[in-house]
């Protein structure tokens, strides 16, 4: 009889304490900078193009194998704008395969590219799975326009 | 894949040093040849095949060893060298445990059952032998534990089972540029590989 | 006595199908159950629908990327599992982890096991019969612990942090100061927990004396964790064959008496407040220092050889059985599952009960079928 | 004015529009409690509950109604049609049945029957026919066990109920529920009859199929019972709109009978609209006590279920009887009732509780390391 009095006394007094959930899609949760949301490529303001070489080896790399990269011969460089002899041509990563790992962030002898800690790297449900498969433009687009800090490993 | 040049190696056998359990195994059983080796954690002992049952007998009822926890049972294949089934047993009482090994011939994989000795080598049997085909004779219920019932044409875990190929989404976007994909232009395999040699198309590392 | 009457009345027993989609089983788990009545003459589990080939999978993997299936066969308890393979594998590479990196290994895999037990709590609340109320306050609690590991790891379910070696990364600067935090909200909540369930009557009569498995079938079937300690046998991976630095801390390894579902449900309650032990000493030492050692190679390669490391996890013994024959890639990876085990004894524990206590006695298992089917 | 009155006067008339208030009340009430019982668990689990339709979500009830509605009526291939699609108007209509006898205040009731209390446990007793038939026309397992769950238990149940309610009315010397709300004016019942009223909730309890004796339902053990197979209108007038108008009439009947109904305190002097708030604050009580213990409680055994029917609630309700027999037939006074009903009660817990096998708490070996 006790037992049963002790819990009903504890679900009163949970009852009238703060509750600890709130509105998820209008309301959301500070995310911390090391959060892993899908991977972004880096824009290179200086110089003015990608960080990305297309070197292959996140691609290499990939656990899942969802990143496709194709390198090219940098027209800035010849222009002498730029150090990057090669930069990336097309850069294809399928989110929807993509499992978070950031063992491509790792990898990555030039920084290139970062995880994406912004609650738009999580919410990227569409309707059709081909859409997740995202190309140079879409995975720089974030970093090219700032407000995006990647976190960088100590 | 691993690259061609260094093949798979086998582990050099380091015997074990004098007073483990080797040589409890050694003098509760004198007639069967035990091959001792000294892994990084446990002594590990490769038995004939035949004798499988009555080590394992006498590793559960011995009051010397009294290994009555079967902690693992499972199975290796080792390609030409034929198939291994490893047995993970430790004690209570004494605080030791053993790795025993025995080899089958890749032709003919029969070993007898565990099953009759603990209860619970019973579905760790099962999943060997849907994995590797090993046949595990005197088994109560030899179906598939993890597989559908009717998949008995192939063994998955086997070596010459390798992986399906990778559908890649985003290889169709690249268009006629696919066949490109995976090339590194010369000069850039020290930064691509890092440090090692290039290798195929990661599409192709099933086998 | 049974009558003429009794005797001519045809009774037939039926074959309840429970799963793979049941509120009960957990995720895929079914069992097909033949009841007499409401009692239950005959059980077969059925596994294996979550299938998905991780070790098959790790063979095609480096020993990095190798890490992360651990994640997602075990993803309850992802830094116990993380942390049987980077031993493993360190014990066939010959490396030795910093003792800061050792550390954190510690912490992280104790405040793991709470959040499985929580969620063990949760769900096995659930089965006998409480309205959601036992598991939100487990998540509750949950989340605090797990709202650290996305700081620090940056994921809420597979972390990956681990490495053959160390972790990848330092902790953040406030890191020690709300562990320190959590555990003392661990206690806390552990005790909102105990009295909603712990004296509650009508749990207590649902709990005591069904599923009970003596200790020589315990030992037998293979049985391991707290399945295994609930039959009064006090073996602890972390006491008994002690792996990392567990034979510097202070605690207690909690043991039933009689083997039956609710010592299962108070081991795993002690262990909780024992895991908060071991995380307030593990603050206490923690060295500042590397978290790599020096020479750690990026591109792992390990020398031939086998290795059979084993961990405590929550759920009871994980193992990991790693062939390796030179090169990046592991020959063999077997994962030991404390879970595929302790289900093999569901059927000795079943049978002869009332439908309603095998739901209870699943529950009281905490299977993963994750990590059962890998 | 006086065509008016006396067409209202009628009979037939007089009745159709009482019947209409009363439906309208029950609808009211169904969507009522469903937010009510979300927001109030949500609110024990520390969550918020729905709060997206409306301000705090006050629309949500009218939103799952519409869902509801708008469900494609889906039927097993194997199904026994008419049973099954009769099962749910089974359930429902002795359950709107009982609502006709309780009078709400002093003078507005459908009809006040003499034999109020006894045509309310009559008929309340049909639901069950509908749970069987509805389990049983679902050719699904999980729906037959459920509902054969469902017959043992409502059936048992009910004669706890029954007594527990004789024994009470062998204090007001009546079956009618005005004359028993009447006899209250003084002393609600609740005081007299501590251990009847304790009966009469867990046996209420029990007839709603909630927790801890909602083993009919059990999810995590037969997923829904009887009504896992229903979907759409159907599943809602079988579980939501019977579970709830039940849940409500069980309750006015509770605070007519024991709590004093709509005259304790002060009801008859200060009139209607007091009488109503009276009704509303005592009837509200009950039913959050009720959700109360079913967000907080594990759910019992179908055996523990049976024996702590057969063996705990059907003694103690023949010692209620048998006890205010006693007082009765001797004149004792009436605080006599109090000490006997109260003193029962206390026993038969403490017994209860070192009765039951709780036995020591396992033991913690420790063991120290260096």
């Amino acid at each position: 009889m006790l037992g049963v009095l002790r819990g009903m006394a504890e679900t009163f007094r949970t009852m009238v304490r703060k509750p600890v959930t709130i509105q998820y899609p209008t309301a959301h949760r500070e995310l911390p900078e090391r959060e892993r949301g899908y991977p972004l490529l880096l824009w290179d303001a200086e110089v003015g193009e990608p960080f990305c070489t297309g070197c292959h080896a996140c691609e290499r790399a990939c656990p899942t194998e969802c990143i496709s990269v194709i390198m090219k011969d940098n027209p800035l460089a010849a222009e002498g704008q730029s150090k990057r002899r090669k930069i990336v041509d097309q850069f294809l990563l399928d989110y929807g395969r993509c499992i978070r790992c950031r063992i491509c962030v790792e990898t990555c002898n030039f920084s290139a590219i970062a995880m994406n800690n912004t609650w738009s790297g999580h919410e990227m449900s569409r309707y059709d799975r081909r859409e997740l498969v995202m190309d140079l433009e879409q995975l720089l687009a974030r970093s090219r326009d700032g407000g995006f800090t990647p976190w960088v490993a100590p | 894949m691993t690259a061609p040049h260094e093949g798979p190696q086998e582990a050099p056998i380091v015997p074990p040093e004098p007073g483990t359990i080797a040589d409890l195994f050694r003098e509760a059983l004198p007639d069967i040849e035990f091959v001792a080796s000294q892994g990084p954690v446990d002594v590990m002992l490769t038995i004939d095949r035949k004798d499988v049952l009555q080590v394992l007998r006498t590793a559960k009822d011995d009051p010397q060893l009294d290994l009555k926890y079967l902690r693992c049972l499972l199975g290796v294949d080792h390609e030409e060298a034929g198939l291994e089934v490893v047995y993970q047993l430790y004690s209570f009482t004494h605080g030791h445990g053993v790795t025993l090994k025995t080899r089958l011939p890749q032709d003919d994989p029969r070993v007898a059952s565990a099953a009759s000795v603990w209860k619970g080598a019973d579905w760790l049997e099962r999943e060997t032998a849907e994995m590797f085909g090993i046949v595990f004779e005197g088994h109560p219920n030899p179906v598939p534990l993890l597989l559908p019932d009717d998949m008995t044409d192939h063994h998955p875990l086997r070596k010459d089972n390798p992986l399906a190929q990778v559908e890649e989404w985003q290889g169709s976007r690249l268009g006629a540029a696919a066949a490109n994909v995976g090339h590194v232009p010369a000069g850039y395999e020290s930064i691509a590989g890092e440090g090692g040699e290039p290798e195929g198309p990661s599409g192709e590392s099933g086998g | 006595m049974v009558t003429e009457q009794e005797r001519k009345l045809e009774t037939i027993d039926i074959n309840v199908n429970v799963g793979p989609q049941h509120p009960a089983t957990h995720g895929v788990f079914r069992m097909v159950l033949t009841v007499s009545g409401e009692r239950v003459v005959d059980v077969v589990p059925h596994i294996g629908y979550m299938h998905r080939g991780a070790e098959k999978l790790s063979e095609n993997v480096d020993y990095r990327q190798g890490l992360i299936y651990q994640d997602r066969t075990e993803y309850l308890a992802q830094f116990n599992a993380e942390m049987c393979y980077c031993m493993a594998v360190e014990r066939l590479a010959g490396l030795e982890p910093p003792e800061r990196a050792q550390y954190i290994r510690i912490i992280l895999s104790e405040l793991n096991r709470i959040t499985s037990h929580y969620m063990f709590i949760g769900a096995f609340a659930t089965d006998t019969g409480v309205y959601g109320t036992a598991f939100t306050y487990a998540f509750r609690e949950r989340e605090y612990i797990q709202e650290i590991f996305d700081a620090l790891t940056g994921d809420r379910m597979m972390y990956g942090y681990f490495r053959p070696g160390g972790v990848v990364w330092d902790v953040p600067a406030d890191f020690k100061e709300r562990v320190r935090w959590v555990c003392g909200q661990t206690r806390v909540g552990i005790d909102d927990i105990d009295r909603l369930l712990t004296t509650n009557e009508i749990f207590i009569t649902r709990c005591r004396d069904i599923g009970v498995i003596s200790r020589p079938d315990a030992i037998d079937y293979g049985l391991s964790g707290p399945m295994l300690r609930a039959c009064g046998l006090p073996f602890d991976l972390r006491r008994n064959d002690p792996y990392s630095i567990y034979d510097r801390f202070e605690f207690d390894i909690p043991t039933g008496t009689h083997g039956d579902v609710y010592d299962r449900y108070l081991v795993r309650m002690e262990e909780m407040r024992q895991s908060v032990r071991i995380v307030e000493q593990a603050l206490e030492q923690m060295p500042d220092g590397p978290i790599m050692p020096e020479k750690a190679p990026r591109r792992l390669r390990l020398p031939p050889g086998e290795v059979y490391m084993r961990t405590e996890n929550p759920r009871g013994e994980y193992g990991i059985y790693l062939v390796s024959k030179g090169g990046e890639k592991p020959y063999r990876l077997k994962i030991r599952s404390a879970c595929l085990s302790n289900l093999t004894a569901l059927k000795q524990m079943i049978v002869g009960h009332y439908v309603a206590d095998a739901v209870v006695i699943l529950g009281s298992v905490d299977i993963v079928l994750g990590e059962v089917d890998r | 004015m006086s065509q008016l009155g006396a067409f209202f006067d009628n009979v037939w008339v007089d009745a159709f529009w009482r019947l209409l208030v009363v439906l309208g009340l029950m609808v009211f009430v169904v969507l009522a409690l469903t937010y009510v019982e979300r927001k109030f668990i949500g609110r024990i689990q520390m969550r918020l509950g729905p709060m997206r339709t409306g301000p705090y979500g006050v629309f949500q009830p009218i939103a799952d109604m519409m869902k509801i509605l708008l469900k494609e009526d889906l039927r097993p291939a194997s199904a026994d049609r008419l049973a099954f699609e009769l099962a749910p108007f089974l359930a429902f209509v002795p359950v709107f049945l009982t609502l006709l006898v309780l009078p709400f205040t002093a003078r507005w009731s459908v009809r006040v029957l003499d034999l109020g209390l006894l045509y309310f446990l009559a008929v309340s007793g049909l639901t069950v026919l509908g749970y069987i038939v509805a389990g049983w026309a679902s050719d699904s397992k999980y729906a037959l066990i459920g509902a054969m769950r469902t017959a043992a238990q409502l059936i048992s149940y009910e004669v706890p109920l029954v007594l527990a309610v004789l024994a009470l009315s062998m204090l007001a010397g009546s079956l009618n529920l005005v004359a028993i709300v009447r006899d209250q004016g003084r002393v609600p019942f609740i005081i007299w009859q501590p251990l009847g009223f304790f009966l009469f909730m867990a046996a209420a309890v029990s007839d709603l199929t909630r927790r801890p004796f909602d083993v009919a339902a059990a999810e995590s053990e037969v997923a829904g019972g009887p009504w896992i197979e229903y979907s759409g209108i159907r599943w809602s007038i079988l579980y939501a709109l019977t579970e709830y108008t039940n849940m409500f009439a069980l309750c006015v009947l509770a605070s007519l009978i024991f709590l004093g109904g709509w005259d304790w305190p002060l009801g008859l002097k200060w009139g209607w609209p007091w009488q109503l708030v009276l009704m509303f604050g005592k009837t509200m009580t009950l039913i959050l006590v009720i959700m109360w213990i079913n967000a907080t409680f594990p759910r019992v055994r179908v055996d523990q279920l049976m024996s702590f029917c057969w063996k705990l609630l059907l003694p103690l309700a023949f010692a209620q009887i048998f006890l205010n027999g006693l007082v009765l037939v001797y004149h004792w006074p009436d605080w006599t009732f109090l000490v006997t009903s109260g003193v029962t009660l206390l026993v038969a817990g403490y017994v209860v509780y070192t009765r039951l096998p709780l036995g020591a708490p396992s033991r913690i070996v420790a063991r120290s390391a260096v």
